[in-house]
């Protein structure tokens, strides 16, 4: 039997001022159910507390309801006088007559009357409260991070200096994405390598960090706390435990210099056998089975070449390798993949995108991305820092820098604004022109964007110390010509603020593409349930308040996977999200409130309505077996672990097997029929 | 309505709202933290998400006498549950139908987005379904027809 | 393969060098051509520049003789014929108050139900692969440099075809015939045509630029599928000279060198009377 | 005369169904532009006036008259805006207000004798439209130098059988032609 106590907050005069608190107290006591009702001038205060905790105590109540303030004030304060008192928190419910009645309706007489349908309300649903616990899950210390980019090196570095062990899983055969291989970097027109190579060096090194390059992300199962993650490891054809790093292979390696290295974005060339850059870290050889003749004969039963492994003293090298999946259980992941170049050719991949075909990318050879001219102007690149363009070798004494190209370009699918290339451009301009002092370069540009700390300064110090030319328009064309015998492209370009076309004839030209994700991001995402705009970049959960972490519990993001962004802002969001792995790692277990969807398997028809649903990816379709194995039926499970209890589920079961704890059908028609009598 | 308080002859809509815990909700204490006066003819209940109301719901409060029925969630794409107001409106044009087939007057149905932030509009809106439900009079036509069947 | 035909001004008057190539052309690959009954003026350059109904209504009205005669597609060796009466036909189609009354105006129904096609897009339709194997002659001493001009790939919203950029079906159909298309910057490039007879000078400067390309690509012939292309740059080019032209160029129609290679002769493509001679070895001969 | 017009950018945007407010400037028209370089106000310019609604201005330049309509602009815009189609618009509203400048006369008297062959025939007669347009424009300009121009070219074509005295097939339903003409509101 029912005896519910139900508490009538005064709030001082902010409630009592427009609810007759007593009338209430009295029409409520009236209700079949109520075992007392009573009212108090401040219900959360300390002596208000004890009231309701000794009525609690004193009269074996089965339920609370606090007729005062928003839930969103003082339910937790409520619940736990409960908690205190005896009774199961979740036996409470609360009235809201301050926010939803005392202060939104001045006539008191009219005010008092939807105090009391108020408070009836929550007594039918409190009548129907059950005890829950809230979910405790136990917290595997451990965390993954997917991508060794600056920003993965740095949230790995992060977490493991705090005591996590990290698994650091990177798909290429070294740890430092696209900032190993960047010249000088803005703002500060510091060595890239010099300031990153320390930290992959501390990342091959750190005991807390186990790393797996040339591996990818096969299968995630589990829950935040709990992950199963599978990681196929690819076949390195070199043993990296065994292998010295001597470099006895690769010299010798017939195919050296011989295959593009897609490192130095096909500028330069490598083996078949090789490390993609000197300062490569694991410091281990790979052999690129496409090209390498042994690997290539053993198809047709034959044993070509060998030259390396008969070179190798210490026996790494092994032709039979396979790739291996690796399982390993973490409580925390970090995404950290980074992103690619727009590929501006012609031929694109995603049909929703279209290249410049205008700008003769991929079929002149000297117009080149950005990410070619940093290889082009680094100390480390093909050309051992001497500006030299890909034709013919020639120092360029003119280049043409062209911004947005693909970003703000709706007829070319991509509307966003890359946010980096203005500055980078500038930096190219001013690294250009330290080596070719008596070279020009232009830049044709439609806004600039420079925000941040001594970011324009640098940008106008490219203009006013450096003379590089800014014109603001767009380029229309670029035509390979030759002039006096000399191969140019000649770009056709406007100058808006003179209001004229303008022609330009480089030797070289830069096109600042478009930041995009790294190929295969959605499907990473997939596995992981996290979101993603419609170019892929991953949805945090809250653009200014929950910048790293993703709707997917457990789940962060740092760095350009995330939205374009320059080093600074990558390397801050990386200790953001490692920040935040390691206050979730370091909960000796993560409770989660216990209003999470069920379903009752003997009524659910297996439709998937509810899988389909789910934003969370909470529901599954299962078998249902008896003992002995043989198949009873399909029915759809919650994975308490996921599930985050919008409820949607239960909107949608044709069959209302689905229901929501906390706010059951049955709760909610309670709710609704208690103002039959009053409607 | 309470009858002793009010004349029995002047009518007063009785509307009935169901409202996100994060959005709505808080946008609705937002209007009273700001003494934002409306007209005392509407009940929320609380729910996680837009996304947990389903017809049945709605029908039930015109089943038990509501004149007018608001739905109301955060804004497309500030969902707390990432797309649960997302499935909320893509059923919506469903709803639609299925209200229309059992016999309810759309008119007499409201959805809405009212963030936590927009305690005003939510005032607004509420003085507006009043005053239209007000000028359409009581919902008898439903009633009717529950009685009928 | 049957198809309707509008030849339009052009080629019933200072180009009816082309209608002669097309024709021969056509009837060499068994492609019967339906001509319109009594098809009026497109408006070409002028309409759009003077009245935005008419420039709809008069290649409605083409539209609409098309629709009454049942045909499914309609070929206008014109370009610009085929772009006005395709935006016609789009606009018509997508916006049924335009579709009311265009047909009032031109006092017969148009519905936008035509497919209007140029020359290029016939040849596909007979396949390249067919008109290969049809060919009796090796197209290999020809150079061409493929010249797409203006409205045969803009704007590329109503034309939907091929790259307007970097189009490639010309040169895709010449190399099936063993010719060797150069690789040069002028593929779509203006050629100054729409002023002809207003902006000599102008003309002159734009013809020079896109034939000398040609030629420092290492072409032999310019080949256009243009009516209008065709009598600017060829008519032109004794301008273009004396702005610095290396030295003639030939310029062909499309259907004449796909003539040549199925084993037409230079009489029954009409190819003498070019402003600028075409040597008897590009004759075909 | 049509019907005098006060929001320009709204009728702009009527006769080219361009979304004017979608450039954002970018110069890409201009720099592609064939005739950009001896325009008065190149085609970014035009469509910052379209876009401001200052139109009349534009109107009278040479520009309008000096574009080529060979759609590089439309075709290369970010935005996707109908470049060509508002140029088309302007010199449209340009004869409406009779606005456009003295040394446009050539083209519009070129533009004109065209239509109204098309008017007149159904089709056009290259050589009664070359006769009518040398004498309107010589007898307004004076332009000797032209009809010289044109008047050589005029028997070399004859000579390649260029150019013709008669149509080949008229087209039967004349009156037609003319209805159309009329119930668009051309004035010629
Ligand atoms: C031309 C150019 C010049 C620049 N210059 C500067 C500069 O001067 N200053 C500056 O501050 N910023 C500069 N930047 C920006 C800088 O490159 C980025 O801010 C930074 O590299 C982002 O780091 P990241 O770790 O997020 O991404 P990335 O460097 O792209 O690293 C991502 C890593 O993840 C790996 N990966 C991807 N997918 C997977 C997967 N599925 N599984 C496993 N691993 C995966 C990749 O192989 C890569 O190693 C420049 C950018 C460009 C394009
Ligand atoms: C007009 C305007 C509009 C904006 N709109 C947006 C927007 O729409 N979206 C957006 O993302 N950002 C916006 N911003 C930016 C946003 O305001 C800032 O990013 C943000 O407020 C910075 O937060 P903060 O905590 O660093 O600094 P503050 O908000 O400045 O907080 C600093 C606090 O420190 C206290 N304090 C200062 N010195 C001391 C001291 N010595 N001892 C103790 N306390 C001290 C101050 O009293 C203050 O409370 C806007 C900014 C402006 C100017
Ligand atoms: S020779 Fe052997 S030890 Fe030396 S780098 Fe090659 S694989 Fe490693
Ligand atoms: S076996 Fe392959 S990797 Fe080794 S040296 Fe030969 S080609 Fe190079
Ligand atoms: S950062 Fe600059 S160059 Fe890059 S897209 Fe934005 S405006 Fe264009
Ligand atoms: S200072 Fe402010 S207003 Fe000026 S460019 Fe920078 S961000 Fe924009
Ligand atoms: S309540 Fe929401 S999150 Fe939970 S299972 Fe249902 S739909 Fe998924
Ligand atoms: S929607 Fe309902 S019946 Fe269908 S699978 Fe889910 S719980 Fe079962
Ligand atoms: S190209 Fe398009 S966006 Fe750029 S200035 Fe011209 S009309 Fe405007
Ligand atoms: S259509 Fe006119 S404005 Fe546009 S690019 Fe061609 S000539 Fe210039």
């Amino acid at each position: 039997m029912a005896k519910i106590g139900v508490f009538t907050c005064w709030c001082g005069e902010n409630i009592a001022r427009n609810v007759d608190v007593d009338k209430v107290s009295e029409a409520i006591a009236k209700l079949p159910g109520v075992g007392c009702s009573m009212n108090y001038k401040y219900m959360c205060s300390e002596p208000g507390q004890s009231l309701i905790a000794t009525k609690i105590r004193e009269l074996g109540l089965t339920g609370v309801v606090v007729a005062s303030c928003s839930p969103h004030m003082h339910l937790k304060t409520f619940r736990k006088t409960c908690e205190l008192a005896g009774i199961n928190p979740y036996l409470i419910e609360m009235a809201n007559i301050r926010e939803q009645c005392s202060w939104v309706h001045s006539d008191k007489e009219v005010a008092t009357a939807k105090a009391i349908e108020l408070i009836g309300m929550a007594v039918e649903k409190v009548r129907r409260n059950h005890a829950l616990q809230p979910i405790r899950v136990p917290v595997t210390k451990r965390a993954l991070v997917i991508g060794a980019g600056v920003a993965g090196i740095q949230a790995a570095l992060d977490v493991a200096s705090g005591g996590v062990e990290v698994v650091l899983v990177e798909r290429e055969p070294s740890v430092g994405g696209k900032m190993a291989g960047l010249s000088e970097t803005f703002p500060t027109l510091d060595c890239s390598q010099c300031i990153l190579t320390p930290r992959m060096v501390e990342v091959g090194q750190h005991p807390n960090i186990k790393l797996m390059t040339y591996s990818e992300v096969e299968k995630v199962d589990g829950y935040v706390g709990n992950f199963k993650v599978t990681i196929r490891q690819k076949a390195r054809y070199v043993d990296i435990a065994k292998c010295t790093g001597c470099g006895s292979c690769w010299n010798a390696c017939p195919k050296k210099n011989k295959i593009p290295n897609s490192f130095d974005y096909n500028l330069g060339n490598r083996g078949a056998i090789y490390i993609p850059f000197p300062q490569a870290v694991p410091a281990r050889p790979t052999i690129d089975p496409d090209n390498c003749m042994r690997l290539q004969s053993m198809k047709n039963g034959k044993e070509l070449c060998g030259i390396c492994a008969k070179k190798c003293q210490t026996n790494a090298i092994n032709f039979h390798d396979e790739e291996k999946f690796v399982e390993v259980e973490v409580g925390a992941i970090i995404v950290a993949t980074g992103y690619q170049l727009y590929s501006i050719k012609k031929e694109q991949e995603n049909p929703r995108i279209k290249g410049y075909a205008e700008y003769g990318y991929g079929k002149y050879p000297d117009v080149v991305d950005s990410l070619q001219f940093e290889r082009i102007i680094s100390a480390s690149g093909p050309t051992g820092g001497e500006p030299k363009r890909p034709s013919d070798g020639k120092t360029p004494k003119s280049v043409v820098f062209i911004q947005c190209v693909g970003s703000r370009d709706n007829a070319k699918g991509i509307t966003y604004c890359s946010k980096i290339c203005c500055m980078y451009t500038a930096k190219h301009t001013m690294l250009f022109k330290h080596k070719v002092h008596d070279g020009t370069a232009s830049v044709f540009y439609m806004d600039i964007r420079s925000g941040g700390k001594m970011y324009d300064e640098f940008v106008r110090r490219a203009i006013e110390q450096d003379g590089a030319k800014y014109y603001r328009g767009r380029v229309s064309k670029i035509e390979q010509v030759m002039v006096d015998g000399e191969r140019k492209y000649r770009c056709y370009g406007a100058d808006t603020l003179k209001g004229t076309p303008v022609v330009v004839d480089a030797d070289m030209v830069v096109l600042a593409g478009a930041i995009m994700p790294s190929s295969g991001v959605t499907q990473l995402a997939q596995k992981l349930s996290v979101g993603y705009n419609e170019y892929g970049f991953l949805s945090e959960s809250h653009p200014k308040l929950r910048p790293v972490e993703t709707n997917a519990a457990g789940v962060f993001v740092c760095g350009a996977c995330q939205g374009p962004k320059d080093i600074p802002e990558t390397v801050a969001q990386a200790s953001a999200a490692a920040g935040k792995a390691l206050i979730m790692l370091s909960q000796p277990e993560l409770t989660r409130e216990p209003e999470i969807a069920t379903i009752d398997e003997k009524l659910c028809a297996a439709c998937g309505a509810c899988v389909k649903a789910c934003p969370y990816q909470a529901i599954s379709i299962e078998e249902i077996r008896d003992r002995k194995g043989n198949f009873i039926k399909k029915t759809s499970r919650v994975n308490p672990g996921l599930c985050m209890g919008c409820g949607t589920c239960v909107a949608v079961c044709p069959s209302k097997s689905a229901d929501l704890i906390g706010f059951t059908d049955d709760q909610v028609y309670a709710q609704i029929e208690s103002l039959a009598d009053v409607f | 309505m309470n009858a002793e308080t009010k004349s029995t002859d002047a009518f007063e809509p009785k509307i009935v709202a169901f409202v996100c815990n994060w959005c709505t909700y808080l946008g609705a204490d937002l209007a009273g933290t700001n003494r934002l006066e409306y007209p005392a003819n509407i009940r929320i209940l609380r729910l996680p998400c837009t996304g947990r109301v389903d017809f049945n719901l709605i029908v039930k409060a015109f089943e038990i006498g509501a004149d007018a029925v608001l739905v109301s969630g955060c804004h497309p794409g500030d969902c707390h549950y990432t797309a649960g107001n997302f499935h909320a409106r893509r059923r919506w044009d469903l709803f639609r139908e299925l209200l229309d087939t059992v016999g309810i007057d759309l008119n007499r149905v409201y959805f809405s987005w009212i963030s936590a932030a927009e305690g005003a509009k939510f005032q607004k809106l509420v003085t507006e379904i009043v005053d239209k439900t007000r000028e359409m009079g009581p919902y008898e036509d439903y009633k009717k027809l529950v009685a009928e069947s | 393969m049957d198809i309707g035909y509008y030849p339009g001004c052009a080629l019933h008057g200072s180009s009816n060098d082309y209608e002669a190539s097309v024709r021969a052309c056509m009837t060499a690959l068994g492609v019967n051509l339906n001509e319109l009954e009594d098809w009026i003026c497109c408006g070409a350059s002028a309409a759009h520049c003077i009245n935005h109904d008419l420039a709809t209504a008069l290649p409605a009205r083409n539209l609409g003789i098309a629709e009454k005669m049942n045909l499914k597609s309609l070929f206008a060796p014109c370009p610009m014929c085929s772009m006005e009466l395709k935006k016609a036909n789009d606009a018509i189609q997508s916006n049924a108050a335009l579709r009311e009354k265009m047909s009032e105006i031109v006092e017969t129904p148009v519905t936008g139900a035509v497919d209007v096609v140029n020359l290029i897009q016939v040849f596909q339709a007979v396949g390249y692969e067919t008109i290969a194997q049809r060919a009796v002659k090796k197209l290999d001493a020809f150079k061409p440099a493929c010249y797409y001009g203006c409205l045969l790939t803009r704007p590329p919203k109503t034309l939907k075809f091929d790259d307007p950029e970097d189009p490639t079906s010309m040169d895709e159909l010449l190399s099936k015939l063993g010719a060797q298309p150069v690789e040069w910057n002028c593929k779509t490039v203006c050629c100054g045509g729409g002023l002809t007879l207003c902006d000599e000078d102008a003309v002159a400067a734009m013809t020079y630029r896109v034939l000398q390309n040609a030629l420092d690509s290492g072409a032999n012939c310019v080949v256009v599928a243009c009516p209008m292309c065709e009598v600017n740059l060829d008519m032109r080019q004794a301008d273009a000279r004396k702005l610095g032209l290396t030295k003639d160029v030939p310029i062909f129609y499309l259907s004449d060198l796909v003539g040549i290679a199925v084993g037409l002769n230079a009489k029954a493509l009409d190819l003498n009377r070019r402003f600028v001679s075409i040597s008897d070895e590009l004759k075909g001969a | 005369m049509s019907k005098p017009v006060q929001d320009w950018s709204a009728r702009v945007e009527e006769l080219s169904g361009a979304k004017l407010n979608d450039c954002y400037q970018c110069g890409k028209c201009t720099a592609g532009c064939p005739r950009a370089e001896v325009m008065d106000v190149p085609p970014t310019r035009i469509m910052r006036s379209a876009q401001t609604g200052d139109v009349l201005e534009v109107a009278k330049a040479r520009s309008i008259w000096q574009c080529l309509s060979c759609q590089t602009c439309t075709a290369r815009c970010p935005k996707n805006v109908e470049v060509a189609g508002v140029v088309d618009a302007l010199r449209q509203i340009s004869i409406e207000t009779n606005t456009f400048s003295d040394e446009s006369l050539k083209v519009v008297s070129f533009q004109k004798a065209f239509l109204r062959s098309v008017r007149r025939n159904g089709r056009t007669n290259e050589t009664e439209m070359a006769t009518d347009f040398e004498a309107r424009y010589f007898f307004r300009r004076f332009d000797v130098a032209n009809v010289v121009r044109v008047g050589l070219l005029g028997p070399k074509m004859i000579a390649r059988g260029k150019m013709h005295f008669k149509l080949g097939s008229p087209v039967k339903d004349k009156a037609l032609v003319k209805r159309i003409f009329d119930k668009c509101g051309v004035e010629l």
